[in-house]
């Protein structure tokens, strides 16, 4: 186990272009989004929250895209198979090392983000804190949905997945709503964390089943 | 309980400004369904053709 | 049936569509035996092969291997990274060390590749580097698609003389190979 | 016992010819009972006091989106089974269903979207049942492509099966989700969940309505899963003598 993630981050780690690209995007969308509305602050903090989970969802939606599809194409995941290596363990490693480099970054930059764009520290805790769980549960459903479309292209995948992450973005907005009207927010934290524990068990399997079925 | 509500064909068709409305929704019903039916039929006859063919 | 068969396959069957790609294959293999499957190109050797190995799963029949056997494959994709280099791809694996390794990447001229990104070798030198799993292995049955496709005279010698021996101390082995390997197999006909 | 029985009622064969005798009489049972229906609807039901006229879409709209919720259902119900007791069959039921279900789901949109231009005068209300249905109609469309893209079949079926699954388990949270979220916004003044207690002079051909078109598109199905066994089975013999 520990070496398997050990091996997972490793790989990850040294292709740069695949963790420090998204959170780059990340980067980029935040700070170009200023420039696309008038300047005013009042009104930057009003939709900073959308921009900010919107350009989160499609940070990750584009960085998930192959997760799965080399180790499908090169033959390593041929190997897990035949070395008896547990494939829903795989699915959830590979899960939470993308998280690691790529989830944890966007969450704190959304943290420094939304101190600036809001000034208020509490909240932009909060909103990092909101944001590490989200950006795991994106991970999560599009993997699922990039699993899939395994090496048919993520229109397919995003075209699965919308529907799947809609009722995330609802909770999200109702979150900042409470948190601006400063109405009790920590039900929505619950619900959230309530998903994200059924989502870690659950999508592995369902995604080994997939990769299983597209070996086949 | 069960009276025609239009006095003529013009009125019928007029429904009090909302007939174009009712009218166009009742020609798009009928054509997915009469479309979704004549799909399959034409496919399903052109797969026996083919299949008479090849045996 | 008697328990010393390694592996035994009976009535294998694989279709696609309900196509039949190929029908009613048996075969069975000993310890120090090998098997070596033929057909023409489509014929369905690798998914055959995939089937040994437990990827894919038959539509008919069953493949029956003794769980505790381990296995080692060597396929079309080599499972190698390519921007990794090849010591670091060599460790990934974690079955073995570099150590172990060193005899055979001599003989294979790989040892002054190894600060190499494999993005950077030749077809040939990434297909020695994936045979390395099977030259360094402990495991009772070996799987080989095609390993000679790509090959120069001398590793093919290599790779069959290594072969022989393997079989010499009882391990079994499943290969497709348009080369004659020359090692008295039992041959299975698609 | 059960799963012998199972297997060969399901078998496609059998299938292929009790669906056959069926066939007709479903369809021209629903054929006429829908016509009845919409007549009885759109001109003899009386008008609403609020709407006008243009209430008499109901007699479209409300069929459509009821039908499609039932195909999604059967949908699910269909994978399921085909993914526990790997019945072929359910997987050809999953296939047919989601092109019908994705043209009723069409035809739901479409028609509410007519209705919204003389009650809100508007094309699109960002309402929370229209919302779920366009959700509804994406997934449709999710699974139509995804079984498209596919050349064999049965990872395509197994693909399908799974996200009509988890599909279905969303369907709920979705709604809750969306009805959740619309609360947001000022309640419009007249919503399409809201039929304030609905005369039973419209309620008897609205009920005629949604029955009939569901049979209609039932029996439609009926003949998108034969079609499906063609294709499929086309290498057996009991087809080839068809």
């Amino acid at each position: 186990m520990k070496g398997l993630l050990q091996i997972e981050l490793f790989k990850l780690f040294k292709k740069i272009r695949s963790w420090l690209g998204p959170v780059l995007i990340f980067t980029l969308i935040i700070i170009a989004y200023p420039l696309t509305v008038e300047y005013s602050t009042s009104e930057l903090a009003k939709s900073f929250y959308s921009i900010l989970w919107l350009g989160s969802l499609m940070t990750i939606m584009f960085s998930t895209e192959d997760i799965f599809l080399e180790d499908y194409l090169d033959g390593t995941m041929d190997q897990y198979i035949v070395n008896n290596i547990s494939l829903p363990l795989i699915v959830f490693i590979k899960i939470f090392v993308y998280w690691l480099l790529i989830g944890v970054p966007i969450g704190i930059l959304s943290f420094i983000f939304a101190i600036a764009f809001t000034s208020n520290f509490e909240s932009s805790l909060l909103i990092g804190v909101i944001s590490f769980v989200v950006n795991y549960i994106y991970f999560a459903v599009f993997s699922f949905g990039n699993s899939l479309s395994l090496n048919k292209g993520s229109l397919l995948s995003s075209l699965v997945c919308l529907p799947l992450v809609l009722p995330i973005l609802i909770t999200l907005g109702k979150f900042i709503t409470a948190l601006e009207y400063a109405l009790n927010f920590y039900s929505y934290i619950i619900l959230l964390l309530g998903v994200l524990s059924i989502i870690i068990t659950i999508i592995p399997f369902l995604i080994s089943f997939i990769l299983k079925a597209h070996l086949d | 309980m069960i009276n025609m509500q239009f006095e003529s064909l013009r009125s019928l068709f007029y429904m009090n400004g909302h007939g174009i409305y009712v009218w166009v929704v009742l020609i798009i019903f009928l054509m997915v369904i009469i479309g979704l039916f004549l799909f399959y039929k034409i496919k399903i006859n052109n797969f026996k053709k083919e299949n008479n063919e090849i045996n | 049936m008697t328990n010393d068969y390694v592996l035994a396959a009976h009535n294998i069957g694989y279709s696609i569509n309900n196509t039949k790609l190929f029908k009613n294959i048996n075969f069975e293999a000993k310890k120090g035996e090998s098997i070596h499957i033929k057909g023409s190109n489509g014929s369905g050797k690798t998914t055959l092969l995939r089937i040994i190995a437990g990827i894919c799963s038959s539509s008919n029949g069953e493949v029956i291997i003794d769980e505790e056997i381990s296995k080692v494959m060597v396929g079309h994709s080599n499972a190698l990274k390519d921007y990794l280099t090849l010591k670091e791809n060599i460790l990934m694996d974690g079955s073995f060390d570099i150590k172990d390794t060193n005899i055979f990447l001599e003989s294979l001229n790989l040892k002054n590749k190894l600060e190499l990104k494999i993005g950077s070798l030749s077809f040939g030198q990434r297909k020695k580097a994936s045979l390395l799993k099977v030259f360094n292995n402990n495991s009772d049955l070996i799987i080989l698609d095609e390993p000679c496709v790509g090959l120069d005279a001398k590793t093919q010698t290599y790779l069959i003389e290594f072969l022989k021996k393997e079989l010499a101390k009882g391990k079994t082995i499943v290969y497709s190979s348009h080369i004659d390997m020359n090692l008295d197999s039992i041959e299975v006909y698609l | 016992m059960f799963k012998k029985f199972f297997h060969q009622f399901a078998s496609p064969k059998t299938f292929y010819f009790v669906s056959q005798k069926i066939f007709p009489y479903l369809f021209w049972l629903s054929i006429v009972s829908l016509i009845i229906g919409l007549i009885w609807g759109i001109l003899y039901a009386p008008v609403d006091k609020v709407q006008g006229n243009s209430y008499r879409i109901i007699y479209m709209h409300v069929p459509a989106s009821f039908a499609a919720q039932s195909l999604y259902m059967m949908i699910a119900v269909a994978s399921f089974i085909f993914l526990i007791w790997k019945v072929k069959l359910a997987a050809y039921v999953v296939k047919s269903v989601s092109l019908i279900g994705a043209s009723v789901t069409f035809l739901a949109l479409i028609s509410g979207s007519i209705w919204g231009v003389p009650t809100w005068g508007t094309w699109w209300q960002w309402d929370a049942r229209i919302t779920s249905t366009l959700i509804l109609f994406i997934m449709y469309l999710g699974l139509i492509s995804l079984h498209n893209s596919f050349n064999n079949l049965d990872k395509a079926d197994k693909f399908i099966s799974v996200l009509a699954l988890v599909g279905f388990i969303n369907i709920p949270i979705i709604k809750m989700s969306v009805n959740w979220w619309s609360t947001l916004h000022q309640p419009a003044s007249i919503t399409l969940s809201s039929k304030p207690s609905i005369d039973l002079a419209m309620l008897y051909p609205l009920m005629i309505c949604i029955f009939s078109f569901l049979g209609l598109i039932i029996a439609i199905v009926l003949r998108a899963i034969q079609y499906e066994i063609l294709l499929r089975e086309k290498n057996k013999k009991w087809i080839q003598s068809i």
